[in-house]
Protein backbone atom coordinates (compact mmCIF):
# COMPACT_ATOMS: atom_id res chain seq x y z
CA UNK A 1 0.00 0.00 0.00
CA UNK A 2 1.31 2.91 -0.87
CA UNK A 3 -0.94 6.19 0.77
CA UNK A 4 -0.52 10.30 -0.10
CA UNK A 5 -2.35 12.38 1.68
CA UNK A 6 -3.36 15.23 3.74
CA UNK A 7 -5.61 12.92 6.50
CA UNK A 8 -4.12 11.80 9.84
CA UNK A 9 -3.41 8.23 10.08
CA UNK A 10 -3.26 6.19 13.22
CA UNK A 11 -0.06 4.24 12.79
CA UNK A 12 -1.24 1.55 15.37
CA UNK A 13 -4.13 0.68 13.74
CA UNK A 14 -2.25 0.54 10.33
CA UNK A 15 0.48 -1.74 11.75
CA UNK A 16 -1.92 -4.20 13.22
CA UNK A 17 -4.03 -4.37 9.63
CA UNK A 18 -1.63 -4.64 8.17
CA UNK A 19 0.03 -7.96 10.28
CA UNK A 20 -3.78 -8.98 10.37
CA UNK A 21 -3.34 -9.44 6.13
CA UNK A 22 -0.31 -11.99 6.60
CA UNK A 23 0.22 -15.03 8.44
CA UNK A 24 3.17 -16.49 7.30
CA UNK A 25 5.15 -13.52 8.67
CA UNK A 26 7.81 -13.80 11.19
CA UNK A 27 8.59 -10.34 11.48
CA UNK A 28 7.45 -6.81 11.11
CA UNK A 29 9.32 -3.23 11.12
CA UNK A 30 7.77 -0.13 11.71
CA UNK A 31 9.75 3.27 11.21
CA UNK A 32 7.66 6.23 12.10
CA UNK A 33 7.97 9.83 11.52
CA UNK A 34 6.96 12.73 13.87
CA UNK A 35 6.90 15.63 13.75
CA UNK A 36 9.19 17.05 16.53
CA UNK A 37 9.83 20.49 18.79
CA UNK A 38 13.00 21.12 20.47
CA UNK A 39 12.72 22.99 23.45
CA UNK A 40 15.92 25.58 22.80
CA UNK A 41 14.37 26.29 19.17
CA UNK A 42 10.45 25.43 19.29
CA UNK A 43 8.51 25.19 16.01
CA UNK A 44 4.36 25.47 15.81
CA UNK A 45 3.97 23.78 12.63
CA UNK A 46 5.90 21.61 10.14
CA UNK A 47 4.60 22.35 6.65
CA UNK A 48 4.97 20.18 4.02
CA UNK A 49 5.09 20.41 0.26
CA UNK A 50 4.22 17.78 -2.24
CA UNK A 51 4.31 16.67 -5.74
CA UNK A 52 1.90 13.82 -5.28
CA UNK A 53 1.49 12.46 -8.83
CA UNK A 54 5.32 12.37 -8.96
CA UNK A 55 4.95 10.77 -4.85
CA UNK A 56 2.81 8.52 -5.89
CA UNK A 57 5.15 7.13 -8.51
CA UNK A 58 8.59 6.88 -6.81
CA UNK A 59 6.96 5.23 -3.34
CA UNK A 60 5.61 2.62 -5.80
CA UNK A 61 8.80 1.88 -7.64
CA UNK A 62 10.69 2.27 -3.91
CA UNK A 63 8.55 -0.63 -2.56
CA UNK A 64 8.83 -2.32 -5.22
CA UNK A 65 12.62 -2.25 -5.00
CA UNK A 66 12.70 -3.07 -1.78
CA UNK A 67 10.29 -5.79 -2.31
CA UNK A 68 12.24 -7.76 -4.44
CA UNK A 69 15.43 -6.95 -3.28
CA UNK A 70 14.96 -8.19 0.68
CA UNK A 71 12.32 -11.29 -0.30
CA UNK A 72 9.81 -9.25 2.01
CA UNK A 73 6.02 -10.22 2.38
CA UNK A 74 4.64 -7.11 2.00
CA UNK A 75 5.73 -3.59 2.64
CA UNK A 76 3.38 -0.16 2.34
CA UNK A 77 4.61 3.55 2.85
CA UNK A 78 2.21 6.01 4.27
CA UNK A 79 2.87 9.80 4.26
CA UNK A 80 1.20 13.20 4.74
CA UNK A 81 1.82 16.96 3.77
CA UNK A 82 0.26 20.34 4.40
CA UNK A 83 0.53 21.37 8.24
CA UNK A 84 0.97 19.22 11.11
CA UNK A 85 1.65 19.82 14.91
CA UNK A 86 4.44 19.14 16.79
CA UNK A 87 3.84 15.24 18.35
CA UNK A 88 1.62 14.68 14.89
CA UNK A 89 2.83 11.54 12.62
CA UNK A 90 4.58 12.29 9.57
CA UNK A 91 4.86 9.15 7.69
CA UNK A 92 5.08 5.63 8.45
CA UNK A 93 7.24 2.33 6.43
CA UNK A 94 6.16 -1.04 7.34
CA UNK A 95 7.61 -3.99 5.94
CA UNK A 96 7.07 -7.91 6.72
CA UNK A 97 9.29 -10.37 5.88
CA UNK A 98 10.03 -14.48 7.23
CA UNK A 99 12.71 -13.10 9.57
CA UNK A 100 13.65 -10.37 11.25
CA UNK A 101 16.87 -9.53 9.29
CA UNK A 102 15.07 -8.85 6.11
CA UNK A 103 12.44 -6.42 8.30
CA UNK A 104 15.18 -4.14 8.86
CA UNK A 105 17.10 -4.23 6.29
CA UNK A 106 14.02 -3.28 3.95
CA UNK A 107 12.57 -0.55 5.78
CA UNK A 108 16.04 1.03 6.06
CA UNK A 109 16.14 0.67 2.45
CA UNK A 110 12.99 2.51 2.53
CA UNK A 111 13.46 5.06 4.37
CA UNK A 112 17.16 6.22 2.89
CA UNK A 113 15.58 6.00 -0.55
CA UNK A 114 12.54 7.84 0.76
CA UNK A 115 14.53 10.83 1.96
CA UNK A 116 16.36 11.93 -0.97
CA UNK A 117 13.62 10.35 -3.55
CA UNK A 118 10.47 11.37 -2.39
CA UNK A 119 9.02 14.68 -3.55
CA UNK A 120 8.24 16.20 0.27
CA UNK A 121 9.34 19.40 1.22
CA UNK A 122 9.48 20.83 4.99
CA UNK A 123 9.37 24.33 6.06
CA UNK A 124 9.37 24.48 10.01
CA UNK A 125 6.70 27.24 11.51
CA UNK A 126 8.28 29.56 14.48
CA UNK A 127 7.37 32.35 15.73
CA UNK A 128 10.17 34.17 13.81
CA UNK A 129 7.83 32.92 10.41
CA UNK A 130 8.59 30.39 8.01
CA UNK A 131 11.40 28.74 7.30
CA UNK A 132 12.72 25.57 4.54
CA UNK A 133 14.11 22.71 6.35
CA UNK A 134 17.44 21.98 4.55
CA UNK A 135 18.50 18.63 2.64
CA UNK A 136 21.11 16.76 4.86
CA UNK A 137 24.15 15.54 2.71
CA UNK A 138 24.03 12.35 5.03
CA UNK A 139 20.74 11.40 3.91
CA UNK A 140 22.53 11.10 0.34
CA UNK A 141 25.20 8.75 2.59
CA UNK A 142 22.76 6.41 3.89
CA UNK A 143 20.89 5.76 0.51
CA UNK A 144 24.46 5.14 -1.31
CA UNK A 145 25.19 2.45 1.24
CA UNK A 146 22.96 0.40 -0.60
CA UNK A 147 24.73 0.54 -4.04
CA UNK A 148 28.04 -0.88 -2.41
CA UNK B 1 4.71 21.97 -21.79
CA UNK B 2 4.05 22.86 -18.59
CA UNK B 3 7.06 22.89 -15.86
CA UNK B 4 6.66 22.63 -12.81
CA UNK B 5 8.75 24.54 -9.48
CA UNK B 6 8.49 23.25 -5.67
CA UNK B 7 9.29 24.61 -2.12
CA UNK B 8 11.90 26.81 -2.22
CA UNK B 9 12.47 27.39 -5.58
CA UNK B 10 8.73 28.00 -6.68
CA UNK B 11 8.99 31.09 -3.85
CA UNK B 12 12.38 32.33 -5.44
CA UNK B 13 10.19 32.47 -9.12
CA UNK B 14 7.03 33.60 -7.50
CA UNK B 15 5.20 30.98 -9.41
CA UNK B 16 4.21 27.29 -9.59
CA UNK B 17 4.81 26.88 -13.11
CA UNK B 18 5.51 27.81 -16.62
CA UNK B 19 3.83 26.88 -19.69
CA UNK B 20 6.65 26.72 -22.42
CA UNK B 21 7.04 25.35 -26.15
CA UNK B 22 10.80 24.93 -26.58
CA UNK B 23 12.04 25.04 -29.90
CA UNK B 24 12.74 21.77 -31.86
CA UNK B 25 16.39 21.86 -30.90
CA UNK B 26 15.93 21.27 -27.52
CA UNK B 27 16.56 17.49 -27.07
CA UNK B 28 17.07 16.71 -23.47
CA UNK B 29 15.99 17.71 -19.85
CA UNK B 30 19.70 19.05 -19.65
CA UNK B 31 18.97 21.08 -23.15
CA UNK B 32 15.59 22.48 -21.76
CA UNK B 33 17.07 23.55 -18.24
CA UNK B 34 19.84 25.38 -19.86
CA UNK B 35 17.12 26.92 -22.41
CA UNK B 36 15.08 28.18 -19.62
CA UNK B 37 18.07 29.33 -17.66
CA UNK B 38 18.80 31.01 -20.97
CA UNK B 39 15.67 33.14 -20.68
CA UNK B 40 14.92 33.77 -16.60
CA UNK B 41 17.20 35.26 -14.92
CA UNK B 42 16.29 34.73 -11.34
CA UNK B 43 15.83 30.73 -12.54
CA UNK B 44 19.31 31.27 -13.81
CA UNK B 45 20.36 32.47 -10.25
CA UNK B 46 18.36 29.95 -8.04
CA UNK B 47 19.89 27.17 -9.93
CA UNK B 48 23.90 28.18 -9.76
CA UNK B 49 24.77 24.89 -8.33
CA UNK B 50 22.11 22.69 -10.75
CA UNK B 51 23.73 19.15 -9.45
CA UNK B 52 21.47 19.73 -6.22
CA UNK B 53 18.71 19.41 -8.38
CA UNK B 54 16.59 16.38 -9.93
CA UNK B 55 14.02 16.33 -12.81
CA UNK B 56 10.92 14.85 -13.87
CA UNK B 57 9.24 13.95 -16.76
CA UNK B 58 5.48 13.11 -16.44
CA UNK B 59 5.51 12.52 -12.87
CA UNK B 60 8.84 10.43 -13.35
CA UNK B 61 12.33 11.22 -11.74
CA UNK B 62 14.50 10.67 -14.75
CA UNK B 63 17.93 11.94 -15.77
CA UNK B 64 19.03 14.87 -17.42
CA UNK B 65 19.86 13.12 -20.93
CA UNK B 66 16.63 11.74 -20.86
CA UNK B 67 14.72 13.51 -24.44
CA UNK B 68 11.89 15.53 -23.32
CA UNK B 69 10.26 14.07 -26.62
CA UNK B 70 6.34 12.65 -25.41
CA UNK B 71 6.69 15.02 -21.91
CA UNK B 72 3.94 17.08 -21.28
CA UNK B 73 4.93 17.77 -17.76
CA UNK B 74 8.20 18.44 -17.03
CA UNK B 75 9.80 19.43 -13.00
CA UNK B 76 12.45 20.79 -11.08
CA UNK B 77 12.90 19.52 -7.75
CA UNK B 78 15.03 21.09 -5.10
CA UNK B 79 16.75 18.36 -2.79
CA UNK B 80 13.87 16.42 -1.26
CA UNK B 81 13.15 16.87 2.66
CA UNK B 82 10.22 13.71 3.29
CA UNK B 83 10.29 11.24 6.13
CA UNK C 1 8.56 -0.50 30.07
CA UNK C 2 9.52 -4.19 30.23
CA UNK C 3 6.69 -6.75 30.48
CA UNK C 4 7.09 -10.24 30.32
CA UNK C 5 3.40 -12.27 30.85
CA UNK C 6 1.60 -15.15 28.96
CA UNK C 7 -1.09 -12.54 28.28
CA UNK C 8 -2.23 -11.37 24.44
CA UNK C 9 -1.19 -8.23 23.96
CA UNK C 10 -2.07 -5.38 21.14
CA UNK C 11 0.82 -3.91 19.23
CA UNK C 12 -0.57 -1.07 17.51
CA UNK C 13 -2.18 -0.31 20.81
CA UNK C 14 1.07 -0.28 22.48
CA UNK C 15 3.16 1.60 19.64
CA UNK C 16 0.73 4.19 19.82
CA UNK C 17 0.78 4.62 23.79
CA UNK C 18 4.59 5.06 23.86
CA UNK C 19 4.46 7.76 21.10
CA UNK C 20 2.07 9.52 22.55
CA UNK C 21 4.03 9.71 25.77
CA UNK C 22 6.86 11.38 23.87
CA UNK C 23 6.65 14.79 22.03
CA UNK C 24 10.54 15.20 21.81
CA UNK C 25 10.73 12.20 19.25
CA UNK C 26 11.20 12.51 15.41
CA UNK C 27 11.69 8.60 14.87
CA UNK C 28 10.04 5.53 16.31
CA UNK C 29 10.71 2.31 15.29
CA UNK C 30 8.57 -0.92 16.64
CA UNK C 31 9.58 -4.89 15.82
CA UNK C 32 7.46 -7.18 16.32
CA UNK C 33 7.87 -11.48 16.32
CA UNK C 34 4.84 -13.76 15.22
CA UNK C 35 4.68 -17.22 14.88
CA UNK C 36 4.16 -18.08 11.40
CA UNK C 37 3.22 -21.25 10.24
CA UNK C 38 4.93 -22.89 7.08
CA UNK C 39 2.76 -23.99 4.19
CA UNK C 40 5.53 -26.63 3.90
CA UNK C 41 5.75 -27.92 7.68
CA UNK C 42 3.19 -26.60 9.22
CA UNK C 43 2.67 -25.75 13.16
CA UNK C 44 -0.17 -25.46 15.04
CA UNK C 45 1.37 -23.89 18.00
CA UNK C 46 4.67 -22.48 19.64
CA UNK C 47 4.80 -22.75 23.33
CA UNK C 48 7.73 -20.79 24.65
CA UNK C 49 9.39 -21.27 28.60
CA UNK C 50 10.82 -18.77 30.13
CA UNK C 51 12.46 -18.18 33.11
CA UNK C 52 10.91 -15.11 34.48
CA UNK C 53 12.94 -13.31 36.96
CA UNK C 54 15.87 -13.90 34.94
CA UNK C 55 14.00 -12.35 31.78
CA UNK C 56 13.02 -8.74 33.68
CA UNK C 57 16.15 -8.80 34.79
CA UNK C 58 18.07 -9.10 31.96
CA UNK C 59 15.41 -7.39 29.52
CA UNK C 60 16.05 -4.15 31.67
CA UNK C 61 19.54 -4.39 31.46
CA UNK C 62 19.58 -4.66 27.45
CA UNK C 63 17.74 -2.21 27.23
CA UNK C 64 19.35 0.51 29.79
CA UNK C 65 22.41 -0.45 27.95
CA UNK C 66 20.24 0.96 24.42
CA UNK C 67 19.13 3.95 26.19
CA UNK C 68 22.41 4.88 26.83
CA UNK C 69 24.19 3.51 24.13
CA UNK C 70 22.00 5.49 21.19
CA UNK C 71 20.67 7.80 23.15
CA UNK C 72 17.45 6.82 22.84
CA UNK C 73 13.87 8.86 24.36
CA UNK C 74 12.37 5.74 25.35
CA UNK C 75 12.57 1.99 24.65
CA UNK C 76 9.83 -1.10 25.44
CA UNK C 77 10.12 -4.92 25.39
CA UNK C 78 7.06 -6.51 25.50
CA UNK C 79 7.34 -10.86 25.68
CA UNK C 80 4.84 -13.27 26.06
CA UNK C 81 5.21 -17.37 26.81
CA UNK C 82 3.31 -20.21 27.24
CA UNK C 83 1.86 -21.77 24.42
CA UNK C 84 0.49 -19.76 20.82
CA UNK C 85 -0.68 -20.40 17.80
CA UNK C 86 0.10 -18.81 14.24
CA UNK C 87 -0.19 -15.44 13.71
CA UNK C 88 -0.04 -14.44 17.32
CA UNK C 89 2.69 -11.71 18.47
CA UNK C 90 5.54 -13.16 20.51
CA UNK C 91 7.19 -10.26 21.11
CA UNK C 92 8.08 -6.45 20.26
CA UNK C 93 10.86 -3.72 21.01
CA UNK C 94 10.14 -0.57 20.26
CA UNK C 95 12.22 2.58 19.99
CA UNK C 96 11.94 6.30 20.25
CA UNK C 97 14.75 8.85 19.45
CA UNK C 98 15.61 12.24 18.02
CA UNK C 99 16.42 11.05 14.56
CA UNK C 100 16.31 7.98 12.62
CA UNK C 101 19.04 5.78 12.93
CA UNK C 102 19.23 5.74 16.48
CA UNK C 103 15.64 4.17 16.33
CA UNK C 104 16.91 1.43 13.61
CA UNK C 105 20.24 0.96 15.82
CA UNK C 106 18.55 0.81 19.24
CA UNK C 107 16.03 -2.04 18.01
CA UNK C 108 18.07 -3.87 15.98
CA UNK C 109 20.61 -4.12 19.22
CA UNK C 110 18.03 -5.20 21.42
CA UNK C 111 16.90 -7.65 18.82
CA UNK C 112 20.53 -9.36 18.57
CA UNK C 113 21.00 -9.12 22.59
CA UNK C 114 17.91 -10.72 23.24
CA UNK C 115 17.95 -13.11 21.03
CA UNK C 116 20.78 -14.34 22.76
CA UNK C 117 20.42 -13.26 26.63
CA UNK C 118 16.55 -13.60 27.34
CA UNK C 119 15.67 -16.76 28.87
CA UNK C 120 13.08 -18.11 26.35
CA UNK C 121 12.98 -21.75 24.64
CA UNK C 122 10.67 -22.18 21.73
CA UNK C 123 8.71 -25.43 21.05
CA UNK C 124 6.96 -26.11 17.77
CA UNK C 125 3.90 -28.33 18.40
CA UNK C 126 3.08 -30.15 15.37
CA UNK C 127 1.20 -32.85 14.04
CA UNK C 128 3.87 -35.13 15.38
CA UNK C 129 4.46 -34.06 18.62
CA UNK C 130 6.81 -30.78 19.64
CA UNK C 131 10.40 -30.21 19.33
CA UNK C 132 12.66 -27.53 20.63
CA UNK C 133 13.99 -24.87 18.30
CA UNK C 134 17.32 -24.93 17.93
CA UNK C 135 19.11 -21.59 18.57
CA UNK C 136 21.35 -20.19 15.27
CA UNK C 137 24.77 -19.21 15.24
CA UNK C 138 23.70 -16.55 13.60
CA UNK C 139 22.46 -14.86 16.11
CA UNK C 140 25.76 -15.20 18.21
CA UNK C 141 27.41 -13.11 15.10
CA UNK C 142 24.41 -10.50 14.79
CA UNK C 143 24.89 -9.58 18.97
CA UNK C 144 28.65 -9.58 17.96
CA UNK C 145 28.64 -6.97 15.61
CA UNK C 146 27.76 -4.71 18.67
CA UNK C 147 31.15 -5.15 19.92
CA UNK C 148 33.31 -4.09 17.10
CA UNK D 1 20.88 -23.68 47.36
CA UNK D 2 18.63 -24.44 44.70
CA UNK D 3 19.58 -24.98 40.74
CA UNK D 4 17.15 -24.80 37.75
CA UNK D 5 16.80 -26.48 34.98
CA UNK D 6 15.75 -25.20 31.49
CA UNK D 7 14.17 -26.65 27.97
CA UNK D 8 15.45 -29.78 26.99
CA UNK D 9 18.15 -29.69 29.66
CA UNK D 10 15.38 -29.90 32.27
CA UNK D 11 13.73 -32.55 30.00
CA UNK D 12 16.33 -34.55 29.74
CA UNK D 13 16.83 -34.59 33.57
CA UNK D 14 13.12 -35.08 34.10
CA UNK D 15 13.23 -32.54 36.60
CA UNK D 16 13.18 -28.61 36.65
CA UNK D 17 15.62 -28.01 40.05
CA UNK D 18 17.69 -29.27 42.55
CA UNK D 19 18.23 -28.65 46.03
CA UNK D 20 21.60 -28.89 46.71
CA UNK D 21 24.38 -28.12 49.78
CA UNK D 22 27.90 -28.16 48.11
CA UNK D 23 30.63 -28.10 50.34
CA UNK D 24 33.01 -25.78 50.78
CA UNK D 25 35.86 -26.40 48.28
CA UNK D 26 33.51 -25.24 45.75
CA UNK D 27 34.01 -21.37 45.17
CA UNK D 28 32.79 -20.45 41.33
CA UNK D 29 30.09 -21.61 39.51
CA UNK D 30 32.44 -23.58 37.27
CA UNK D 31 33.43 -25.46 40.43
CA UNK D 32 29.65 -26.06 41.16
CA UNK D 33 28.54 -27.13 37.62
CA UNK D 34 31.88 -29.58 37.70
CA UNK D 35 30.17 -30.88 41.27
CA UNK D 36 26.88 -31.31 39.86
CA UNK D 37 27.79 -33.24 36.59
CA UNK D 38 30.55 -35.80 38.97
CA UNK D 39 27.23 -37.11 41.04
CA UNK D 40 24.87 -36.93 38.02
CA UNK D 41 25.08 -38.80 35.11
CA UNK D 42 22.33 -37.41 32.70
CA UNK D 43 23.89 -34.05 33.64
CA UNK D 44 26.61 -34.43 32.27
CA UNK D 45 25.69 -36.34 29.13
CA UNK D 46 23.88 -33.55 28.42
CA UNK D 47 26.28 -30.97 29.04
CA UNK D 48 29.18 -32.77 26.73
CA UNK D 49 29.46 -29.06 25.20
CA UNK D 50 29.64 -26.99 28.29
CA UNK D 51 30.41 -23.79 26.35
CA UNK D 52 26.69 -23.81 24.79
CA UNK D 53 25.15 -22.88 28.26
CA UNK D 54 24.97 -19.69 30.29
CA UNK D 55 25.04 -19.86 34.02
CA UNK D 56 23.09 -17.33 36.08
CA UNK D 57 23.13 -16.47 39.81
CA UNK D 58 20.12 -15.34 41.81
CA UNK D 59 18.56 -14.23 38.10
CA UNK D 60 21.07 -12.90 36.53
CA UNK D 61 23.60 -13.95 33.92
CA UNK D 62 27.08 -14.53 35.18
CA UNK D 63 30.42 -15.33 34.06
CA UNK D 64 31.71 -19.08 35.00
CA UNK D 65 34.49 -17.62 37.50
CA UNK D 66 31.77 -15.99 39.25
CA UNK D 67 31.84 -17.27 43.35
CA UNK D 68 28.84 -18.80 44.57
CA UNK D 69 29.00 -17.04 48.06
CA UNK D 70 25.61 -15.54 48.71
CA UNK D 71 23.65 -17.59 45.87
CA UNK D 72 20.25 -18.81 46.86
CA UNK D 73 18.82 -19.56 43.54
CA UNK D 74 21.66 -20.97 40.32
CA UNK D 75 20.35 -21.97 36.74
CA UNK D 76 21.87 -23.99 33.89
CA UNK D 77 20.74 -21.81 30.69
CA UNK D 78 20.74 -24.15 27.49
CA UNK D 79 20.79 -21.84 24.01
CA UNK D 80 18.03 -19.62 24.18
CA UNK D 81 15.60 -19.06 21.47
CA UNK D 82 13.44 -15.88 22.54
CA UNK D 83 12.35 -13.14 20.20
Amino acid sequence: MILVSKSPFDPGAEANRLQAAHTEAGAMVTFTGLVRSHPDDPITALILECYEDLARNELAAIRDAAMARFGLIDAAIIHRHGRLVPGETIMMVMTLAPHRQAAFDGAQFLMDYLKTDAPFWKQEETAAGLRWVEAKAEDGDAKNRWSR
Amino acid sequence: MKVLYFAWLRERLNRASDEITPPSEIVTLNDLVAWLRARDEALDLAMENPAIFKLSINARIVPGDTPIAGATEIAILPPMTGG
